[in-house]
């Protein structure tokens, strides 16, 4: 069928050809029967394509099934581009997470860069504006170089997307460890807000309807990138370097308003963006979803390069494109809508009855494939889990307390390990107000953006302690949904729904496969117990690098709904004289802990514990006490414990300080992770109600204008320094690592 | 002063979304004849003329720091001065 | 009084700009694009921030290919206000309707953050509901921030008085004098790199570009009482 | 199709703090040899080789637009295809 020196459909066969493209002898096998022939080269593309891990999730699947979707918010449960749920007046709010580790591996800018841009075409193909981004890295600690260079240029390409398109990035996290040396994870999570009539869908449906493509041309960039997603990267690549599908913000930005006025016209049948697997994904899962057929003709396809293939046209992932089926007759229309912003949309193809997925070039049928064989009949993997030897060991482990000599010099250690340290480093690199509506910028607990027009806001943040999901997965899962909820509730918002971004080693490891079956029920729990089901979201496998796995990193993303922006409640001290309460119990928790990391070099023993009913009901307190303007000062504790954050309160308050008494061991009481607990302050005169709303809370002291942070033991002053000094600790440390040589 | 011109350009394959948008701003302002424009790099090296090997030297900088092979080519020029 | 906010492919901060003056300064502004530039009718243009055409080439460069730099440019003749911010400024510098250039941050890296300002000039159209000498706190983001002009073009400026806001603090990007906004020698044309209009509200960003706005309608409202 | 080539340096009396950090980078790696790296641009431009008069399109094509010249000076070439 080819012109093309493409090998034949039996030298695939013969010659093993399909395992290049990252598919087994077994599922090429599946291939051939559903074809009922060999499937000839483009045609083997496609399928590789579409059955990778990354579009149809064929070893996550089983497990993805056992996640909460449904309450009585969500409106689009995963599926589709992003996941919706209603926020009230008509409006709903629309997110979703992506990893882009692969590529940001190999090219950090590029990587990052189109991770933001992808995952703001998935939002906005739903017909909702992205309003805000967020974004998660893990990257090694710093003391390499490549790992300086990842972060700086994973950080700058995130940068450039975000504030080329013009939506303001609010907040995020950084975490360092030498588990993602060389291997970082780069997650990116969009939000987006609409009125429910808008809503779209990625359907290809009412035969003859016309099929559209719009925006960047298809060059040869980033061919196989969902292949290569699904596989471990080796440090050391020789021979051919993979072509970077580059992002062009600009152009996005004139694709995203022109699709956000198409989706106002009624001969929008169904969108959906280009992005795994570009062309080849869009166009099946349309045509699938749908229940109907696609035929394109590929000639008609805006082309960058000269000569290319039917299969290099299926499978490159250029950036900026989305496939679009209109009412036939208003494609004209469609066209010239487009071109007022300087976009180019041209027809392809039609929708047919016939269910398959059918490719013209050149005017020969160069593939005819059933889309439901490549959407949804992938092969579906239930996967060997076990539980690994460390868990057991771990469990077996008896804590004991970690021997501190000097308190304020630990402290401001611990200050000054990067994933504790002021990332302002990195999100002074962000646009943090454009479009005006930024309540809370990065920096305090959750970003807080304001819902146009109304006097509500939506709150959002992302988490993971990897540690403890590592140490313990089922914990350290309801720990990343919890720690998430908290940092929404410290804000004065309500959670409402997750997405999340799955990041494991290669699952073909029982041990890892147990890491991810196990966080997925802890977070499913916590999901369930915390009243925020899962609407979207993302599994990247085979994190590892010389067959090592990272950290198991299950990122949450979350949203809440402020339902009055006087509700808005931000980590620092406000006035002096407030009274300081510590919310929850402080037990021996050094498993995982950042102190035990810093003085053992690893990690061991147990990870916090935690009780979901406990954490259900204090966060219900906590935030109705919020609600209710009892509390002028918010966060919870995480990396660091009690003294961590309680230097973060003082920081962010000019001139402001805090003087505080705490009993029981020293160590315990100021450096343990214990799960559930918060640190917040509450004027004089509302003390008494606080209490009464607030049932674990314990006085601890007051915040004074004194600009000291004074920690008294039970008969010792245990830690008695200037704000200033433990500030500029925190603050400077980032930039002095990535000062430092090598 | 030994002055070194490495010229830095975008791989082929790799999209230069800069190019397109300058080459349509050309057009707009009437240069028809303009069919594409790629926009790269001209780094200028100026380099203690006792180097020895120069030749090595360069090459190195361009591998270890210059130069991202992932979506750049390169090449350059001695000139004496 | 009616503001045209001039918007460029790729420039995000009009709506912005469009809510700092319809809802919060209570005037009339309407959007036009580029590509339709009709600005007689209008008694004021702005050109507001955001990455016009992607911030390719310079920032700024590109829009000399708009079909709007035609009606800008007679707008700029007309004598009535125009005023540029962020990458307004840059695109006012790359039309010489505006001295100097646009160089990268001195950090390379883009910067954004609150930028504490010193109202050097405290008399042009834009700046009457300042006091001189005025501390203020403008909200900034950019990565092509650090103002350029040579020696001798410095001179002229300060001769002219035409440095309206310097920097007070470290966020200069490594502008020249720490200049951070300019009028043109007529006195009718500011660019200013930080962003005002992100200053209006005390909920985001506080209040201290609104006397800029206010300035303008000011102006406009005395000329208009001489008229009648 | 006939290939310019642009060559766009930042003016002298500009500081370039690109360059700057690009040699400290240099040094610290080990290329003491460096004494000075300014980073400037390189534009490839494609022409409709019936242009007549290409010197003076180009000269007029980075007048217009291509170059800033208060901070930018550039020279050019013209390759044969
Ligand atoms: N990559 C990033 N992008 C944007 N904001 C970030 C990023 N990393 C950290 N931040 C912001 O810095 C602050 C501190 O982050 P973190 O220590 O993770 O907070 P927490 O412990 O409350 O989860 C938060 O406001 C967060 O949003
Ligand atoms: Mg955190």
């Amino acid at each position: 069928m080819s012109t093309n020196h493409e090998p034949s459909a039996e030298q695939i066969q013969d010659e093993k050809l399909y395992r290049q493209m990252g598919m087994t002898d077994e599922e090429f096998e599946l291939a051939v029967k559903s074809m009922g022939r060999l499937p000839n080269y483009t045609e083997t593309g496609l399928f590789s394509a579409l059955w990778s891990e990354h579009c149809s999730y064929k070893s996550s699947k089983p497990i993805l099934k056992k996640f909460p979707t449904s309450g009585e918010r969500v409106l689009q449960g995963p599926g589709e581009g992003a996941g919706i749920v209603d926020i009230g007046d008509n409006q709903a709010a629309v997110f979703k997470m992506e990893s882009h580790n692969s590529p940001s591996a190999i090219e950090p800018f590029i990587g990052a860069a189109t991770g933001a841009g992808g995952v703001l075409r998935d939002v906005f193909s739903m017909g909702a504006r992205p309003v805000a981004l967020v974004n998660s890295l893990r990257l090694g600690d710093l003391t390499e170089e490549r790992d300086r260079f990842l972060f700086k240029e994973a950080v700058a390409g995130i940068a450039s997307y975000g504030n080329g398109i013009g939506i303001p990035t609010i907040a995020g996290e950084v975490q360092f460890d030498n588990c993602y040396s060389k291997r970082p994870l780069v997650n990116a999570m969009a939000v987006g807000l609409l009125n429910h009539e808008d809503i779209q869908k990625g359907v290809a449906a009412g035969v003859g309807n016309t099929v559209m493509y719009a925006g960047a041309k298809t060059g040869r960039d980033g061919i196989h990138g969902a292949t290569m997603s699904s596989s471990e990267l080796t440090v050391e690549e020789d021979g051919e370097l993979p072509v970077m599908q580059a992002g062009d913000p600009f152009l996005e930005k004139l694709v995203m308003d022109a699709c956000l006025e198409l989706v106002k016209s009624d001969a929008l049948i169904g969108i959906q963006d280009m992005g795994a697997a570009g062309l080849s994904s869009a166009s099946a899962e349309m045509a699938s979803s749908a229940g109907y057929g696609v035929e394109m003709n590929l000639d008609l396809v805006p082309q960058r390069e000269e000569g290319m293939t039917a299969y290099e046209m299926m499978l490159s992932e250029s950036q900026e494109r989305m496939l679009i089926v209109v009412k036939k007759g208003r494609e004209q229309e469609v066209t010239d809508l487009f071109a007022k912003y300087g976009v180019e949309a041209v027809s392809i193809g039609k929708v047919t009855d016939d269910k398959m997925l059918r490719l013209l070039h050149k005017g020969e049928v160069v593939a005819e494939v059933s889309a439901d064989a490549l959407a949804e009949d992938a092969p579906v993997y239930y996967k060997e889990s076990a539980e690994p030897d460390y868990f057991k060991e771990f469990q077996a482990m008896e804590m004991s307390e970690p021997v501190v000599e000097d308190l304020s010099e630990t402290l401001k250690a611990l200050l000054q390990r990067p994933t504790i340290a002021s990332k302002e480093w990195v999100y002074n690199q962000f646009d943090t107000h454009v479009r005006r509506n930024t309540v809370v910028a990065p920096g305090s607990s959750a970003g807080v953006i304001r819902v146009e027009g109304t006097n509500k806001g939506l709150a959002m943040t992302s988490d993971c302690n990897s540690r403890y999901v590592y140490l313990d997965p089922e914990t350290g899962g309801k720990i990343a949904v919890a720690e998430a909820a908290r940092n929404i509730i410290c804000s004065g918002a309500e959670p409402i729904a997750i997405t999340d971004c799955l990041n494991f080693g290669n699952p073909d490891k029982p041990e890892v496969f147990w890491q991810f079956e196990k966080s997925a029920a802890g977070i499913s729990e916590a999901c369930i117990k915390l009243n925020a089901p899962v609407i979207s979201g993302n599994v990247s496998m085979s994190n590892e690098v010389n067959g090592v796995a990272i950290y198991p990193t299950p990122t949450i993303g979350m949203v809440g709904l402020v339902h009055d922006l006087s509700h808005v409640t931000t980590t620092e001290f406000k006035n002096a004289d407030d009274v300081i309460y510590l919310i929850g119990e402080t037990k021996l928790d050094f498993g995982g802990s950042e102190l035990q990391q810093m003085q053992e070099g690893k990690i061991s023993g147990q990870a916090p514990s935690i009780d979901l009913d406990v954490e259900a009901s204090r966060q219900k307190e906590l935030l109705t006490a919020i609600q209710n303007n009892l509390v002028e000062s918010a966060t919870d504790l995480s990396e660091g414990g009690f003294a961590v954050a309680l230097c973060e309160k003082a920081f962010g308050a000019n001139g402001l300080g805090a003087n505080v008494t705490i009993s029981g061991s020293a160590v315990t009481a100021l450096f343990s992770e214990s799960q559930s607990r918060y640190l917040v302050s509450v004027k004089k005169e509302n003390a008494e109600a606080f209490e009464a709303a607030v049932k674990d809370a314990m006085k601890v002291g007051v915040v004074t204008d004194t600009d000291r942070i004074v920690v008294n033991g039970e008969d010792t002053v245990l830690i008695d320094g200037t704000v200033e000094e433990f500030r500029s600790a925190w603050r400077g440390a980032i930039q002095c690592l990535l000062n430092s040589e090598a | 002063m030994t002055k070194v011109n490495v010229y830095v350009t975008l791989r082929e394959s790799v999209v230069d979304p800069q190019g397109i948008a300058t080459t349509d701003a050309l057009k707009n302002m009437g240069f028809a004849e303009v069919t594409s424009v790629r926009i790269g790099k001209l780094i200028e090296l100026e380099i203690d003329e006792t180097t020895t090997d120069i030749d090595a030297r360069v090459k190195e900088m361009c591998d270890k720091l210059l130069i991202n092979k992932v979506i750049e080519d390169y090449r350059y020029e001695i000139e004496e001065a | 009084m009616k503001f045209a906010i001039l918007v460029f492919p790729g420039s995000s901060c009009d709506v912005d700009m469009h809510h700092a003056i319809n809802e919060v300064l209570g005037e009339k502004a309407d959007y036009v694009w580029h590509t339709e530039a009709n600005l007689e009718d209008f008694d004021a243009v702005i050109i507001p921030s955001g990455s016009s055409y992607g911030d390719y080439l310079r920032p700024g460069a590109l829009a000399k290919g708009s079909p709007a730099v035609e009606s800008l440019i007679s707008f700029v003749e007309s004598k009535k206000p125009v005023l540029g911010v962020g990458n307004g400024f840059q695109i006012l510098t790359e039309l010489h309707l505006l001295p100097g250039a646009f160089l990268q941050n001195k950090e390379l890296l883009f910067k954004s953050g609150n930028a504490k300002l010193k109202v050097e000039n405290a008399d042009s159209i834009f700046t009457s509901e300042y006091d001189e000498g005025q501390e203020i706190t403008i909200p900034f983001a950019q990565a092509y921030g650090n103002y350029y002009v040579d020696k001798t073009t410095l001179a002229e400026l300060n001769e002219n008085g035409q440095i309206t806001f310097t920097y007070k603090d470290e966020n200069d990007n490594g502008s020249t004098e720490k200049i951070a906004g300019v009028l043109n020698e007529y006195g009718n044309v500011l660019g200013i790199l930080p962003l005002p209009e992100r200053a209006i509200e005390e909920l985001i960003g506080g209040t201290d570009g609104l006397p800029l706005f206010k300035s303008i309608l000011k102006r406009w409202n005395e000329n208009n009482v001489n008229q009648s």
